[in-house]
């Protein structure tokens, strides 16, 4: 197999499923651009034409229910957003329009629209260009909600949402591009609703999301040195969430850690607490810890951020502390920084 | 030659009398609305069209059958003119499983897809970028059905209009802007959202064709609207259409509202002497129509809601667990 | 002390303190008009003149961020919405810009801002009417959230939000309106973030929100009879929420159930049992349940509108399984039916 | 007479002369974040005005100190132009504690309320409706101040701005909205994104004043602003301005990119051509200002600038703990 970026998985897949279905077309503001939305639409203006790899106005609402408008008249329409801050503008349309569409034809109406948005991160992008909101989209029904963290599942999974006939959200994080994988070469999907153990361990157990499933695995790595073995599960679809690998995970640990990108109140990590505490009471050996971001808004100086965004260094501490432990010194320790990759702007 | 312009005066009086079926159909519908809801079993907040039923009509028989129509809350005229679907109106009205929305949608979410009623919302204005893209789906795909969206004079108010306005503007497609310009976003008048004289006026600086008319008459409408289908196709880009019009009842529900004060009932006597249905029967007389067809007519379709009211009424609730039904689409 | 009702009590919050503060105003779609926003805004228009109470053109986002604009120089606007479905259409302003404005003055810019929004419920509201999307704001730093329940609660929260220097979203249930209660005439203001324990009980403590209130009290008496008894805990503000009244209860009955008027998935009930599953783990003597909507847009027709909402019968069922009791029979007790009041439209 | 001639002569170059110092400070602050971004220490997206100086300048120095303004994310000129608080301004961009916003907001945030400048965004268009309310207050409390907002040609395209544009209209509010118009939305040209073929076409269907200028002549779009203003308050309405100008610089960034080749390099050079700095240096000169007197006011500003950029990288990060700081007001 071979092995390619995130990036050029994302790229893989629309131009796999362009060249699959003539019905599939992608827009939204600076898709065929040089800059090609950091690279993940390269090629498409090209093999495509601009019929099928569309600018637009600065319309973030409209263009949404222009997708929407689309899809239920045959075209299978994927909306890129630089920014899931965008989304913002379009909540209107996705949650009051999209989401409902189907439901108001009793299930008749096919609604196949698939929005992908990327998470910037770091390097002063500040409280405007720096959300997740991953949480809000599945707080809703009749959305469905992805979080590929893996190249592989960056194309296996946006595949599957192109080809969903429901509307798809499909959440990328911007460190998480260059990472590269073994990527099958031909067409594949992989399953809506299905999570992934990324690491088996036996004594806490971490669900995590995105770009926290790389620092989970580098805590691991640190922990690991210390005879603490973290067991990672990447819940990859956040609606549906398929809680069962959890839930299994949790009969072994008896210790969960939830390591969201966002932030607590009210996200995704509550979501996850709250099925084990339901589900898994009495598997539980310790109270569970959640992880995210602060709770301000996303300041632009390194110094701050640093202290906003929480780390490998974070979740080390949560389990060494969860599970009554000395804290591990990780001052020798070499955490990730996108500085080496990314020196702005955006 | 004669032969030829008896033939057009059929036509113009098949013409003729179709817009009147509808318009009755519409205003029938309607009639018994307010006859069967103070009985409690249609739970559904109605906002009536009585009153603005020439644009809906005029536009939907000049769109014909291969069309997709979007609209507001303000549905039951446009639904009722797209769809003919009388029956599956007053089945959802009433909730029914066999509704076009089984009961989940209710007077605010009218669809029946197949004939063209894609959806009707209850949020101001979003229904027209839906519109914008079932349009361009319809360009893409050479489907050969034209689109429309019908809005009030309050969803010009909201960024969604501009938007889409824009957007059809730029990408050049096909598609009609119906404003069934009532004066009034529920109490409130032009006067306090609008800034600007006209929007007619406003919406010439864009790049798509505009026609504007005041008569509530559905024949001079469906040939303003059959006008700008034509220049829309051939010149591939949308129209604007600018309709005045006067809302008899409330907002919302089925009663006159004259005594709130917001609005002046002499507006409406005036507008009640050029009521268009009137005008249409009186035009099919015009045209040699006989009083005693026309009644045969009105008889029919009254006794087709009438039928379709008893149906719904008889008709079943959804079974439990339909709750969880058609959230997302399920093949079958 | 006089009874009046919880639809009274926020008019005369906001005449007491426009009353007092010259610099108050309220606005928004239909504000002043003869509906007068369910009777909310009765007597305003006449007695500070349509400079202090006007209506708006049709433009949630604008409107939002209008009044982020006025409170920056001076005023303290009151935004009035019908429908808090209409505030997905200004979640931008909103998130992006008020709930960031002060700390990117870095705590200099006072945003004294209040929005009103109403929940519609039942009588064929349908999804488009019907939401509630309080963990929407609740998951945003820089935004206050409140949830008044009673009327005394109602005219207290909506003065401290008036007077406070932040932004602050009240979200009013449409069947309180018709609540009453004995309110002090005087103004006077509950200080945000402070829970309120609605009915004192040894077996389980039941956190509601808004109007799940209503349905726990009416659940509590049912349950009381059967030799049960609840504690119900009445966050009211939900951010900042102080968790401290949950977890003494907690503390005392080992139990907890959360019924929140809103959607589950990522919901403020999901950060309810978050909190209580790290922070009272060891009390918690049964697996924590949430009651709320179900995972479908809101139908429509009455039939599957009682499927789709919780009340006091989910709740009655949901404590004697919790418990272990055979089930009580509700079958001859009186629920509440809204439409003994209200027959819409409306 | 003639004193009052030479009074007016003298008022006009002490304008002039205001209006090139405004101009040569945003310049040379852009200089010296060209020349020390590569050190890597103001990690912030930067949106350079360079090129557009002449509107933000033009527009600042005819509002005066008693005014308040938003901006987009291409926030120097406008910032700088507004307040003149260059050392704010740089400890920002470095995110130091004493920068105008602490180092929370960064190039893209850039706040001095004191000063009228009171706030820039990173969400297109959205700065606009809160210039509206801010406008609004202005009125509502006599405060004196006028208030102004700047935004792209892209912001046009957005709900925002035809929701602001109206509301201002509709409610009578003395605003001046200030379209800097580059041609471009990044890298997409208004062919792509405008249904329309001129804005201020468009706008003008609305209740506001418009004026429209292409000349990059920041005494000309004073003097256009000043107009402005006046009518506004007299006629207590909101006026549109839109300036053409050329974005010398990418969209993101400090460096050119006439490679990428979604532009040509020759639209550049006729812009640069009649620069903005150096026609305000012409007129200085053309006024009876000698060279060396223009360049002891550069001097002094280029040594100001220079101090300013040394001041903030020597300056204080903010302290732990400072995250948590000002998410509310605080009083002090
Ligand atoms: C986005 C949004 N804002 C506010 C409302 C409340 N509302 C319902 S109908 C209406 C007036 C709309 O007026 P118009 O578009 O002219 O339609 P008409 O009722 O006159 O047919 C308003 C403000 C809403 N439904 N959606
Ligand atoms: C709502 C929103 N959509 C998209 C973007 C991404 N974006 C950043 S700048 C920009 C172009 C804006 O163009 P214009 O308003 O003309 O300003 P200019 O950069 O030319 O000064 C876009 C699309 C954004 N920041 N906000
Ligand atoms: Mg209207
Ligand atoms: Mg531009």
């Amino acid at each position: 197999m071979r092995r390619i970026s995130y990036c050029d998985a994302l790229n893989e897949a629309m131009a796999q499923e362009m060249e699959r279905d003539p019905t599939v077309f992608v827009y939204g503001i600076g898709v065929p651009d040089h800059k090609k939305i950091f690279g993940t639409t390269a090629g498409l203006l090209e093999r495509f034409g601009p019929e099928r790899c569309l600018d637009t106005p600065l319309a973030e609402d409209t263009m949404t229910g222009f997708g929407l408008g689309a899809a239920v008249r045959g075209l299978r329409p994927i909306h890129i957003h630089i920014r899931v801050d965008f989304l913002l503008l379009a909540m209107n349309q996705l949650v009051n329009m999209v989401s409902t569409f189907t439901y108001g034809t009793n299930g008749r109406a096919k609604v196949p629209m698939v929005i992908r948005a990327v998470v910037g991160r770091g390097w002063g992008q500040g409280y405007q260009h720096s959300k997740s909101l991953h949480s809000f989209f599945a707080h809703i029904p009749g959305l469905k909600v992805v979080l590929p963290t893996t190249p592989r599942d960056a194309k296996g999974l946006l595949t599957a949402a192109i080809r969903d006939d429901a509307p798809v959200v499909c959440i990328e994080h911007r460190w998480l591009y260059w990472a590269e994988d073994d990527v099958p070469q031909e067409p594949f999907a992989i399953p809506i609703g299905e999570g992934q153990v990324l690491r088996r361990g036996k004594d806490v157990t971490v669900v995590a999301t995105s770009w926290m499933n790389v620092e989970a695995l580098r805590a691991a790595q640190i922990l690991a040195r210390h005879g603490i073995e973290l067991e990672i599960v990447d819940p990859r679809t956040i609606s549906p969430f398929d809680e069962s690998l959890v839930l299994e995970s949790l009969a072994k640990t008896g210790r969960l850690v939830v390591a969201d990108n966002d932030w607590v109140s009210c996200g995704f990590g509550a979501e996850v607490v709250a099925r084990a505490a339901e589900r898994a009471h009495a598997a539980l050996k310790a109270p569970v810890r959640r992880i995210g971001f602060q709770f301000t808004p996303c300041p632009t100086v390194r110094a701050l951020e640093n202290e906003f965004y929480p780390n490998a260094r974070t979740i080390v501490d949560t389990v060494c502390d969860m599970l009554g432990r000395a804290p591990i010194d990780t001052s020798g320790e070499d955490f990730y920084s996108h500085e080496r990759r990314f020196k702005g702007p955006f | 030659m004669r032969d030829q312009v008896a033939e057009l005066a059929r036509t113009d009086l098949a013409l003729a009398r179709r817009i009147y079926e509808l318009l009755f159909l519409v205003r029938r519908a309607e009639d018994y609305i307010i006859k069967h809801y103070h009985e409690d079993e249609m739970k559904t907040p109605m906002h009536m069209s009585m009153g603005q039923e020439a644009i809906p009509v005029g536009v939907c028989a000049a769109l014909g059958e291969k069309a997709d129509i979007y609209s507001s809350y303000r549905s039951h005229a446009p639904f009722l003119a797209k769809t003919s679907d009388v029956e599956g109106f007053f089945a959802e009205l009433y909730g029914r499983a066999e509704g076009v929305g089984g009961g989940k949608g209710g007077s605010m979410h009218l669809a029946n897809i197949d004939r063209g009623h894609m959806c009707s919302t209850a949020i101001v204005a979003s229904g027209i970028p839906v519109a914008v893209g079932t349009a361009f789906a319809n360009m893409r795909l050479g489907t050969g059905r034209m689109t429309a969206t019908f809005f009030g004079d309050g969803a010009v108010d909201e960024g969604n209009f501009w938007e889409s306005l824009n957007a059809a503007c730029v990408m050049r497609i096909p598609l009609l802007f119906v404003c069934e310009d009532n004066g009034l976003a529920v109490h409130t008048g032009k006067r306090q959202r609008h800034g600007y004289r006209s929007i007619a006026e406003v919406v010439r600086g864009f790049d798509c064709i505009v026609a504007e008319d005041s008569s509530n008459d559905a024949q001079r409408i469906h040939d303003i609207a059959a006008g700008a289908i034509a220049r829309c196709r051939a010149e591939r880009r949308p129209a604007f259409l600018l309709f005045e019009c006067y809302r008899y009842l409330e907002h919302v529900g089925i009663n006159p509202d004259f005594d709130a004060g917001y609005r002046d009932k002499r507006d409406y006597e005036a507008y009640l002497a050029k009521d268009c249905i009137a005008l249409q029967r009186r035009r099919l007389l015009a045209g040699g129509a006989t009083d005693a067809e026309i009644k045969a007519l009105e008889g029919a379709i009254d006794q087709r809601v009438r039928a379709a009211v008893e149906r719904a009424k008889q008709a079943a609730l959804p079974e439990a667990g339909q709750l969880f039904h058609g959230i997302f689409h399920e093949t079958d």
